[in-house]
């Protein structure tokens, strides 16, 4: 018996544990350490229809149980990625979450459009700068962001999942999406931060602030993620500092289907696996399954 | 120009292992700290770095092995920020865990070899002297410092290897007076066919790049950037190369000098 | 020489480093360890007009290099701590910023005038709920933020410090806030969050969600008076996560004038005094003074 | 009702202390660490307790001494969360800070005492058997848990005190058949003129408590609450009594059974 198991989305995945979007490229790096089918899939780095060489180093740095990075969207663009990783991905036998974003939504439903051959799901990232829509990204613009998951719906058969920005209000946005007919969302992407140079009096990173992940944002993700599910009878990717199967079970029970392990890849490249395991491990002893855990936290007592 | 065998590293794959400080002293400013990989079978080339897990802090920090006796490898540490402070104080018998064999290595180039490097950036450098002179090159190793400080360090480094060895210190405290750089021009200027390998502050290594440069010697140079997954997978260590941007951790860390957009 | 004075709103500080409201209750608790007027202020607990019972328990709980709040906002009313606390802490010889709340902008115009004569500087926490406003807290609704402060400037002499949140975009609240004349910026309060427990399958707050504190949070809190500052001319009181006095200078180079120090109190009761003294020798080690460093990271290279 | 002597604690005041881990071993599920506190000349009473660092954690853990020795602190810890496995798996020789003492302490009643508790709520009990055996009362111990897995924690608490200590295991495996509490009824049935003092689970506390009010017998109880200052400062660990809300960490956690809002 699987106890790992979950349906989302119509898409069978043998257990709920995916690489967040950043964390793992497009999978060659890990791919000698254990089998990438083995995950419950890969979600690839952020792709835009043209190459973008990124933001100034240094690009992260450390916090308090955490990480700030600030890599500026760097990607080959998609005709690179469609011309090897993406088939060579498939050929590992993994399920494939195509990470896309743009300028523009023309610009995002173009690249799902080309991805969908070799993707699973098209996960939409809204907290991109929004380059024509003012100093809002698209996650805190509920019309900008309805535009893009109209056009990326409009652009492919596969499902779609809104990525959720945790900077601002995310339920004004979620109901926009529904509107706009999104199939699922996924939450968190990184918290805002800043960190300092004491000698050059200066903040470290090269682009003056980046994206905060890791073990400090766990609680956050835990909280948004229990708001959503309330709100939503859509399907949730949850994320934000998973790094152990006690963590994924913490955003099940708030309501997670699917949970994505990012930063901890970076602490040991077997995280992903390592919470496959552990998972399976608390679950038998328990003799109980996934399922039995997304949004457990909500019923009544 | 010699990109000669190593120069893009093996495709041995990199795993993470358990390792054990089994020495752990101080040389002046820094620590030389050895770990145990027991018996692991694992090979590091010099300029091949490992990505080091520090207790209490998320990510792993990056540092390039002075030496390898059978499975014990010889790290030099400079304290800089908390992970390092935190490395410096661990006693032996610390169990930490390494992602190993990271990056390329320096190639070994035909004709004799000039090492200019300052601070902890000796530590690859002299993995180099030690393989070089396997090969049969002569080596003559430049050090900078701001003063005396790393007497105690260039002893433990070179003390053992037949290599011709000059210290520079801005100061004049211990040997010659002022910038390695200055000595490379003149080496260079006298006609020496060596090739210039640096490791070191960028400043040093871009300075060292321009005199092997304009003297038409081949360089090579081991590039820091700030990392996070060591192995390719968040692209945090950019560097920009005349063949278009690279990463340190994967394509490099070394770097022909002449590739490199300074 | 004394490198640490700092003047703020017209009062002199003997150092930057005051307490954050909530960590120190209205410093008793830690009277016997230093002298209180040894800081640069204390904050004291956030004080309403009628007691509050506060939340159910568990009220805390830790986190990756965090915790997590839901107190609930208890405190014995104004009236209790006119008759104790307030008096005892001017003879002590402290300075004191008074943190009030309320349910409408009549209450916190109330608290504020009563404690003015014991205060230097009142400060407005507007994360507490706006019972009469809908689902917004005060502190992301400029209009209902911006007519606390009015009224609170209405009712006493004394400096008005706004306490913003870092739950929603905090720029369209300062700017309102700075039409209504309020006079400086406090920040950050915490994030909100939530941690499960997964033998009862429910969040382990009694409040379900609380509020992240601590140094997990300090890159968010260091980003956000980063960002106030270039937006601003009006002072700012920066805290979250300050434990140390390197993060104290984190947050001058990013714009802070004072630094709050909180969560640190509860690891280490001696933590605000503790970076006074290492802000100390940091800054007689290089000849500097606190003064130089507020800011610093906005001056051109 | 006896609110006697030492019921309000003493204003002594606490402060943070450095401690070193002198001894840890198992207690089956629990243990028993040793924790020397220098010559701070500090006394704890029974029923007062510290709130110790934890290597990693942000937050101190309260944990109530089962002992004192000199300058040495006997605790027994329960792993329950991420903090306290942390504290089991420390090594002798750990340094840690404490602040200490807190809190109040329970009152040394005229007359007899049945101690009723579970698991590491046998600490402060065994503490508090100690002191109650000085000054010439006799003791009861009524100690309760699901099997015989604390024979190991009762043996080395009580082993070497005069009291009469009967175990109680809900399956049977050791000592009577069922919960504590029944014993406590018959107990104060048959009309014994004693106090009852009860540490452990809430269910527990609430249980003994109703039993000793029932008899119009003076009981108190520590109360858990989840800490985060543990002086008064930040208002987590409330706890509703009849005359109003207080703070376990500073009005307790010692309470009369009689005075706390079940
Ligand atoms: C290939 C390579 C080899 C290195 N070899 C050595 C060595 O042998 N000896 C030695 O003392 N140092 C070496 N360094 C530099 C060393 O990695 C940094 O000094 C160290 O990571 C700083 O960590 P910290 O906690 O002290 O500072 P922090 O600033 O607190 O570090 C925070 C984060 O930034 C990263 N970071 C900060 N500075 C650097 C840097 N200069 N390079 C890379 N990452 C950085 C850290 O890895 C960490 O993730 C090497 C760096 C690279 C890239
Ligand atoms: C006055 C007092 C005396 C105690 N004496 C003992 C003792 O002698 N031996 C023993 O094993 N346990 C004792 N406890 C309980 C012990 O403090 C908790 O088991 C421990 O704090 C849990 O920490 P954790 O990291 O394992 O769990 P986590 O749930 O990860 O703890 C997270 C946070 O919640 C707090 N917390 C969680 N549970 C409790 C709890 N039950 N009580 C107080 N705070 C809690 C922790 O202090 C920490 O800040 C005592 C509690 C109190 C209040
Ligand atoms: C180095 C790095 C790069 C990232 N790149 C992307 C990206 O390209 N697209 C995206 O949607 N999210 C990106 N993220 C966000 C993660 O996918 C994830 O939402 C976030 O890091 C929280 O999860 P974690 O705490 O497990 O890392 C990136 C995160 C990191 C740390
Ligand atoms: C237990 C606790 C209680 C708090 N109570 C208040 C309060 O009453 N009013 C308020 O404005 N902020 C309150 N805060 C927020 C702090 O003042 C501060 O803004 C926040 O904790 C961030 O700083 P820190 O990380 O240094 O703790 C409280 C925080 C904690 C941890
Ligand atoms: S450190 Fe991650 S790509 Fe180089
Ligand atoms: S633990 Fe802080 S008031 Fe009791």
């Amino acid at each position: 018996m699987n106890r790992l198991e979950v349906e989302f989305l119509g898409i069978r995945f043998p257990n709920p544990v995916v690489t967040a979007s950043g964390t793992f490229n497009y999978g060659l790096e890990y791919a000698h350490l254990y089998p990438l089918s083995a995950l419950g899939a890969i979600t690839t780095k952020g792709t835009s229809l043209e190459p973008i060489a990124g933001a100034p180093t240094p690009r992260i740095t450390e916090t308090p149980m955490g990480m700030l990075n600030a890599i500026g969207l760097e990607n080959k663009g998609v005709e690179a990625y469609l011309q090897h990783e993406l088939p060579w991905l498939k050929e590992q036998g993994a399920r494939v979450i195509v990470n896309v974003f743009g300028d523009r939504a023309g610009d995002f439903a173009e690249v799902a459009r080309r991805v969908s051959p070799y993707a699973n799901l098209i996960e939409v990232n809204l907290s991109c700068p929004n380059v024509h829509g003012g100093r809002l990204p698209f996650a805190h613009d509920p019309q900008a962001a309805a535009e893009v998951v109209r056009r990326v719906k409009d652009a492919t058969e596969r499902p779609v999942l809104a990525k959720l920005s945790p900077n601002g209000p995310i339920l004004p946005v979620a109901e926009a999406l529904e509107a706009a007919g999104v199939d699922g969302f996924s939450l968190i992407n990184t918290l805002l931060g800043m960190r300092m140079d004491l000698d050059k009096k200066r903040p470290i990173l090269g682009n003056a602030s980046g994206g905060l992940s890791g073990p400090a944002i766990k609680p956050v993700a835990v909280r948004l993620v229990y708001e959503l599910y309330r709100h939503t009878d859509r399907p949730i990717l949850g994320m934000g500092g998973v790094a152990s199967a006690a963590d994924a079970l913490e955003l099940a029970l708030a309501g997670a289907s699917l949970v994505a392990v990012g930063t901890a890849t970076f602490s040991n490249p077997y995280a992903p696996y390592k919470v496959i395991k552990g998972l399976d491990e608390y679950l038998s002893e328990r003799e109980e399954t996934w399922r039995d855990w997304i949004g457990a936290a909500h019923t009544p007592n | 120009m010699p990109r000669s065998l190593e120069f893009h590293g093996s495709a041995a794959a990199w795993d993470d292992y358990p390792v054990e400080i089994i020495d752990s002293h101080s040389l002046g400013p820094h620590q030389r700290i050895v770990l145990s990989f027991a018996d692991s079978g694992l090979r590091f080339k010099p300029g091949q770095f490992l990505n080091l897990s520090v207790p209490g802090h998320l990510l792993r920090r990056p540092l390039a092995p002075a030496g390898q006796h059978g499975s014990e490898i010889e790290l030099i540490v400079t304290p800089f920020g908390p992970g390092t402070h935190k490395l410096v104080r661990l006693k032996p018998g610390s169990r930490l865990r390494a992602l190993a064999p990271l990056g390329n290595s320096f190639p070994v180039a035909p004709g004799d070899a000039v090492l200019i490097g300052a601070g902890a950036g000796a530590a690859p450098l002299a993995f180099l002297a030690a393989r070089l002179l396997a090969y049969g090159r002569n080596v003559t190793v430049l050090h900078g410092a701001p003063s005396n400080e790393d007497a105690e360090l260039v002893r433990a480094l070179y003390g053992g290897l037949e290599v011709q060895l000059e210290y520079f210190s801005e100061d004049g405290s211990l040997g010659r007076t002022g910038l390695p750089t200055a000595a490379l021009h003149e080496l260079l200027a006298s006609g020496a066919e060596v090739t210039v390998y640096s490791v070191g502050p960028y400043a040093l290594m871009k300075a060292a790049a321009a005199v092997a440069l304009a003297w038409r010697r081949p360089a090579f140079v081991s590039l820091d950037a700030h990392m996070a997954c060591g192995v390719g997978a968040c692209l945090s260590c950019a560097v920009m190369t005349k063949s278009g941007q690279k990463h340190a951790c994967k394509d490099g860390p070394v770097f022909a000098a002449e590739e490199v957009r300074w």
